[in-house]
């Protein structure tokens, strides 16, 4: 089966995968689309078959009530079961996974992203592990953000350039999506995740990182003239080069956490 | 089935449409009083809301004859208040129904 | 007909009165069913013209990116100056052209022609009714859906544009682009709901009260019955985008924050607005209509193809009462199912797992339907003209589209075809090869009755089978897209997230270049199906001089229209109509000829 | 060639056109004000501690144009009973009434209106707010339609003077208390809350009259309202129009006329309905 299905994703050109949850996405995918295949060869030889013997050169007499028996019914039937059987036994349990079952913070690595026209922001808490605090109060044009600089835990916090976001693989990721501005949406294909950003709200989603690798962010909602061109990097990192980059980061901490480009 | 609109009946009507009337003014006089007395917060909403959905029946029930209406009207009116409800309630829900980072307080 | 009371003195009065109204009154402000569908039909053909003309475009700008547009370039700059400087499209203008192809294929072109233009020509016909039961109500509609199409038309060439923010028109981005082309959207669609909740109202009032005797519920044509719920979805989920419009017009024009939340920036600066609105509220009413919006879109199409598929097998339809319950249930499911477009907006398991299993109820109807259709093919005696061939390819078409909706029902695989060319293909699988083909085939199928004369089969049968092939060619390579994670509004046709190197590894990252040399072949697809057009054009403005000349039921059909004299004059029937038998009694054992009019008595 | 079923109703349907058209059409004013009420509903939920005003409406005039309208709802089904009952002239004097009731409800909500336009709400930077009448030098009586913008591109203006508002007395805003008797810091505020203060340009933060763009309240309070206000025009309209020359029609066709006052008496009665359920919603909660 799961040759099968690796031969069927190279044929719908399906991107890497470079997450946990990733190949669940795929495999449900990819059962859908074969409901949908036996569906639609099943009807379309039926049809083709119809259209070839019963035209009117070949049936001059039409019958006024055609087929009598019911068995398209069992047919239906059949179709509804199988959609309560994946809705019930993956659609929902494996949403509810991705939405409700949230790792530790503690053993994660927990980023801010924070779209905006257009580009993306992030924030890493830093060595204390808490981010600065935010006050909707402080929010202007030079901190559009709201963080307080006065704020301790803050100091510490991480702001790397924007579009480049990086995080150690295998373990898990937990970000914080918001956005400044319009409604962007955090699409990173090869990790099967999409989230929209929306501004005034702050939606966390997560997702297990297992290939290193960079990959491209997409925006998926359309924010702009520009939209096509808001991309950005997620790079899967090994522990070490995490480890290496992250220090290279603390160092100029303090300066650049209180300020924005 | 008679549909209630002889001449006697209109002038019995006009009797309850009076009634009706009184019973409206009153229903007025009575939120905004209660909504000077302090019940909680929840409390103020409902009883106002209570009020209002009475007044509302006594309009639309006698008024405009709709505990004595054709059953196609009935029929449409019914589809607008489940979908005016589905509307309403299915909005809020998603309002509150939003995933959360368990135990962190997001 | 024997049993008919003969009206012939009726007959000459009101055609004495057909000749008093004038020019003005008989065909601009006209009160008659018919001219009102027609007036409708030719108005949204032409923006069915001209919403593809936008696309044609667009489509240029994706395979070549930043090359001047042939032909039409030059000319767009001229009109529309620095958007389209040198001929090649800006992104500002990429937007715009998006947007209004959205807003135009939905609510100028297709809504019209397929509920108002068909719904007004063909129903009072079918239900053996002389017009509408509100004939000055159906002039008003028109021109309420006329003066919204001036002001959406009129839009382009105000500075700035018209809107830009996608037909969904999603706050915040919607209400902060500065520039006036928005309101004008928002103006015009409210002009637009009216005109449609005026239509729907008296669509319905008129088959509920209107019916000709004996003209039972369940002797209605299936066509009556699509457009009677397609009626109640307009008439129901279209007032909470009133409302919605209304909103973010109060936002634009008096700076209210309905959908603004508190802390929102513009152009980098605090927002000078009192904030605590959401953003999603607006994506709440929006889809509370739009859901509804995709089943107006399909099921005047589904009426269409039923009637010619009845008729062109010379059969029944299979399952008549399960068609009627079809509708009826699709109808009442699509009011809660809109939330399906807003998986990825943050949703929690309990919502989530609602509006999964609603969307997954309501494909059942439609499966339902399809099958009925399909079987009804069985023991036919299949007549391949070109309205069947529109029809019969209408089947295929709506069931790879609806099919391919299933995956994106499921909030789970959404997660990876959210937003990508596979939604784009899944939609327009179901509208272009499907809903404009039943319209294609609606326009064959009556138009002898409107016109005496027939359209020409052979250029018909050149017309399907050209844009048969295009719109495969077209849209099949988009799900091969979608899969592959490009996303839909991309001004360069994704080029900006294709294979890009890795500065250290030399990896390539992002869409592999394979995917992005499709949108080549897409357009030149797209200009294939444009040439496909012309057959048609001109078949049908030339049909109506010199179109053979036809007799009053030249299909052979059984249903009332075809019990008029053609074109039916005002007031429509020169006879008493009763209704004795169901819609569809083709090829009835015993009967004489093949098909046994609605009219005609059951005792032999 | 006449359409059927103008007058008399359909046997089936037991409905005559008209009233099929009317309730169809009611049906989709309630999703219409049903989305309204959703919005509203959303908008409170979702507003931040302390941001939904209350209590800033005059009860006692909403009061008194509830009255109005629940009298011409009385009137206007009267008038229908009346032509029932064959008497066209007292037909004619509830009709009258019901107008005249039509308009006093109208000017009563514009004097609501204007009131509401020179009423301003200041925020100051130290995160006070104060509610009241303002004076801005050079300006001749109550503004009308000031705002923060404006007032910044006032260069000769340094300063405005406001005559703060008395305390609110609904028992339903006690839930979350004014602002302005919120802030601590200024302990005496609340005694001297009639006096007038001088405020400086530079403290001011945002200013705003109650118009819409106020705040999320104002807003569906006015958006409400003045669709709610347009209905009612409508309806007025066309009752007069039923009043006057429409009325002829009672000669030639006394049972279509009646199904058109009855008619455009459901249209009134639903109108009066929205009102029954905006009154509290927007000035009692
Ligand atoms: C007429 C239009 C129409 C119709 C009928 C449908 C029908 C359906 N749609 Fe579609 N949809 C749109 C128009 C339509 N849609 C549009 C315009 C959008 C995008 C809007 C935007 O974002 O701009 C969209 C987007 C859209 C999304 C959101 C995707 C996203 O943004 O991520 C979803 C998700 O659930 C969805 C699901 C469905 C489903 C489950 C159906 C079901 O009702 C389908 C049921 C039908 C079947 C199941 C077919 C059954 C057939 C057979 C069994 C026979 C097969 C036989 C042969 C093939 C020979 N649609
Ligand atoms: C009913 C709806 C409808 C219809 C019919 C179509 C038809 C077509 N659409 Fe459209 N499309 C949308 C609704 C529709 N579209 C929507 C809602 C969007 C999303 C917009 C957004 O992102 O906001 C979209 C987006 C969209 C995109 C994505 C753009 C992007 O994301 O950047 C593309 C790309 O190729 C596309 C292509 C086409 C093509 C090639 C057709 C062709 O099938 C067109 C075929 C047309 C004809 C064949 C015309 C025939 C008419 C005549 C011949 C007239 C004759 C006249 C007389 C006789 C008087 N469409
Ligand atoms: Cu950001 Cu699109
Ligand atoms: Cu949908």
């Amino acid at each position: 089966m799961t040759e099968l299905v690796a031969t069927i994703k190279k044929f719908l050109f399906m991107p890497v995968l470079a997450s946990e949850h990733g190949s669940d996405v795929d495999h449900f995918i990819i059962y859908v689309h074969l409901l949908m295949g036996v569906l639609f060869v099943g009807w379309f030889s039926y049809f083709l078959y119809t259209l070839f013997r019963f035209s009117a050169k070949k049936n001059p007499k039409a019958d006024h009530l055609g087929v009598k028996s019911h068995a398209s019914s069992y047919l239906e039937v059949v179709v509804a079961m199988v959609e309560i059987a994946l809705l019930v036994g993956f659609a929902i349990p494996l949403w509810a996974k991705v939405v409700d079952e949230f790792p530790k913070e503690s053993e994660s690595t927990v980023i801010r992203i924070t779209a905006q026209q257009f580009a993306w922001n992030s924030r890493y808490p830093g060595k204390d592990g808490v981010f600065g605090k935010q006050d909707i109060k402080l929010v202007d044009g030079s901190n559009p953000m709201g963080y307080d600089p006065q704020d301790a835990a803050g100091k510490d916090d991480i702001v790397p350039p924007l579009n480049d976001i990086n995080v150690p693989v295998n373990k898990p990721v937990i970000i914080q999506l918001t956005s400044l501005d319009v409604i962007h949406s955090l699409s990173i294909h090869p990790f099967r995740i999409c989230q929209d950003a929306i501004p005034g709200q702050k939606i966390p989603l997560h997702f297990l990182p297992n290939k290193e690798g960079r990959f491209m962010i997409t925006c998926a909602q359309l924010c702009g003239n520009s939209h096509y061109f808001m991309r950005g990097y997620f790079t899967v990192l090994s522990q070490e080069a995490y480890d290496k980059w992250m220090g290279e980061k603390s160092a100029s901490a303090g300066a650049a956490a209180g300020s924005f480009e | 089935m008679g549909d209630g609109h002889s001449k006697e009946d209109i002038k019995k009507h006009v009797k309850l449409y009076i009634g009706i009337f009184i019973a409206l003014l009153v229903g007025t006089v009575v939120t905004v009083l209660a909504a000077y007395v302090d019940l909680g917060h929840k409390m103020n909403i409902a009883l106002a809301l209570l009020i209002a959905s009475v007044k509302a029946f006594l309009v639309a029930g006698f008024f405009m004859h709709l505990t004595s209406e054709k059953k196609t009207i009935y029929t449409i009116l019914a589809c607008t208040v489940v979908f005016f409800i589905g509307l309403m309630a299915l909005t809020v829900i998603a309002h509150f129904d939003v995933p959360t980072i368990a135990g962190s307080g997001h | 007909m024997q049993h008919t009371t003969q009206t012939a003195p009726h007959e000459t009065s009101h055609a004495h009165e057909h000749h008093d109204l004038g020019f003005w009154r008989t065909y601009v402000f006209s009160t008659d069913h018919k001219v009102i569908g027609i007036q409708y039909a030719v108005t949204s053909l032409a923006f069915l013209f001209f919403g593809f003309c936008l696309m044609l475009m667009m489509r240029w700008q994706i395979a070549y990116p930043g090359q001047q547009i042939p032909v039409f370039g030059k000319l767009l700059e001229a009109i529309l100056g620095e958007t389209a400087k040198g001929g090649v499209m800006s992104p500002d203008l990429y937007n715009v052209f998006g947007a209004m192809h959205g807003t135009i294929m939905v609510f100028l072109a297709v809504v019209p022609l397929a509920f108002a233009g068909f719904g007004n020509y063909v129903v009072p016909l079918q239900i053996g009714a002389i017009d509408m039961t509100f004939p000055r109500l159906n002039m008003a509609s028109y021109w309420t859906f006329f003066l919204g199409c001036v002001i959406m038309f009129f839009s382009f060439f105000i500075p700035g544009g018209a809107a830009q923010a996608g037909w969904t028109s999603y706050s915040p981005l919607a209400t902060t682009i500065p520039t006036d082309g928005q309101t004008y959207w928002l103006i015009g669609m409210v002009l637009l709901i009216t005109s449609s909740l005026l239509g729907a109202v008296n669509f319905i009032a008129t088959i509920i009260q209107l019916r000709a005797p004996g003209m039972t519920w369940m002797r209605l044509p299936f066509f009556v019955w699509a457009q009677f719920v397609t009626a109640f979805l307009l008439l129901l989920a279209f007032p909470p985008l009133e409302a919605a419009g209304i909103m973010q017009l109060m936002d634009r024009v008096f700076h209210t924050s309905f959908f603004l939340p508190t802390g929102l920036m513009v152009g980098g600066q605090v927002a000078d607005i009192s904030g605590g609105g959401s953003p999603l509220l607006w994506q709440h009413l929006f889809w509370f209509l739009a859901h509804p919006e995709v089943y107006v879109l399909i099921l005047p199409a589904i009426g269409i193809v039923s009637e010619i598929i009845a008729c062109n097998t010379r059969k029944t339809l299979w399952g008549y009462r399960s068609l009627v319950y079809s509708a009826l249930a699709i109808g009442f499911i699509a009011f809660i199912v809109w939330a399906h477009h807003m998986y990825l907006t943050g949703m929690g398991t309990k919502i989530s797992a609602f509006f999964q299993t609603t969307t997954m109820i309501i494909s059942i109807p439609s499966v339902i339907i399809l099958t009925c259709l399909f079987i009804t093919l069985w023991g036919g005696s299949i007549r391949f003209n070109t309205p069947m061939l529109f029809a019969l390819a209408f089947l295929p078409m709506f069931g790879l589209g609806g099919l391919t909706g299933l995956p994106l029902g499921f909030s789970f695989a959404d997660l990876h075809l959210h937003d990508t060319y596979y939604v784009i293909a899944h939609f327009h699988y179901i509208v272009a090869p499907g809903t404009i083909f039943a319209l294609f085939a609606g326009v064959y199928y009556w138009y002898p009755k409107a016109t005496g004369r027939m359209m020409n089969e052979f250029w018909g049968k050149v017309h399907f089978w050209v844009s048969f092939i295009a719109m495969n060619l077209i849209f099949q390579p988009m799900f091969a897209q979608g899969m592959a994670g490009m996303h839909r509004r991309m001004y360069d046709g994704g080029a900006t997230y294709s294979g890009v190197l890795d500065p250290e590894t030399g990896d390539v990252v992002g869409l592999p270049g394979f995917i992005i040399s499709l949108n080549k072949g897409i357009t030149h697809a797209a200009m294939l199906l444009a040439l496909a057009q012309l057959p048609f054009i001109i078949n049908f403005f030339y049909s109506m001089f010199k179109g053979k000349k036809v007799d009053d039921n030249p299909w052979k059909a059984t249903t009332l229209e075809w019990q008029t004299p053609t074109p039916p004059p005002h007031g429509n029937f020169d006879k008493h109509i009763e209704v004795y038998r169901g819609p569809y009694d083709y090829s009835l054992p015993g009967a004489k000829d093949d098909f046994t009019p609605q009219t005609e008595p059951s005792h032999k | 060639m006449e359409v059927p079923y103008t007058s008399k109703p359909r046997p089936d349907t037991g409905l005559y056109n008209a009233k099929v058209g009317i309730w169809l059409f009611l049906a989709s004013e309630v999703m219409l004000f049903g989305a309204l009420f959703s919005s509203y509903i959303l908008l409170r939920v979702n507003a931040l501690e302390g941001t939904w005003p209350h209590g800033l409406l005059n009860i006692p005039i909403g009061t008194f144009n509830t009255a109005v309208l629940i009298t011409s709802s009385i009137t206007v089904v009267m008038a229908w009973a009346s032509l029932k009952l064959g008497q066209f002239n007292r037909f004619k004097i509830y009709q009258g009434i019901t107008i005249l009731c039509a308009l006093a409800f109208m000017v009563i909500k514009s004097v609501e209106y204007k009131d509401k336009f020179t009423h301003y709400q200041v925020w100051l930077k130290d995160g006070e707010t104060i509610r009241g009448h303002i004076e801005v030098p050079g300006i001749e009586g109550k503004p009308w339609f000031m705002t923060h913008k404006k007032l910044e591109a006032m260069e000769a203006v340094d300063h405005i003077t406001i005559h703060p508002d008395p305390k609110p007395h609904v028992a339903s805003a006690g839930g979350e208390a004014p602002e302005a008797h919120k802030s601590e810091n200024h302990g005496g505020a609340e005694e001297h809350a009639h006096e007038p203060r001088r405020i400086e340009k530079a403290d001011i933060k945002r200013l705003s009259a109650f118009v819409p763009a106020h705040s999320t309240y104002f807003a569906i309070y006015f958006t409400l309202t003045a669709l709610h206000a347009l209905h009612v025009m409508g309806g007025a309209l066309v009752m007069a129009y039923l009043w006057g020359p429409g009325s002829k029609m009672w000669k030639t066709d006394p049972e279509r006329f009646t199904n058109r006052i009855e008619v455009s008496g459901l249209f009134w009665h639903f109108v009066d309905l929205v009102w029954i359920f905006l009154f509290p919603v927007l000035y009692l909660l």
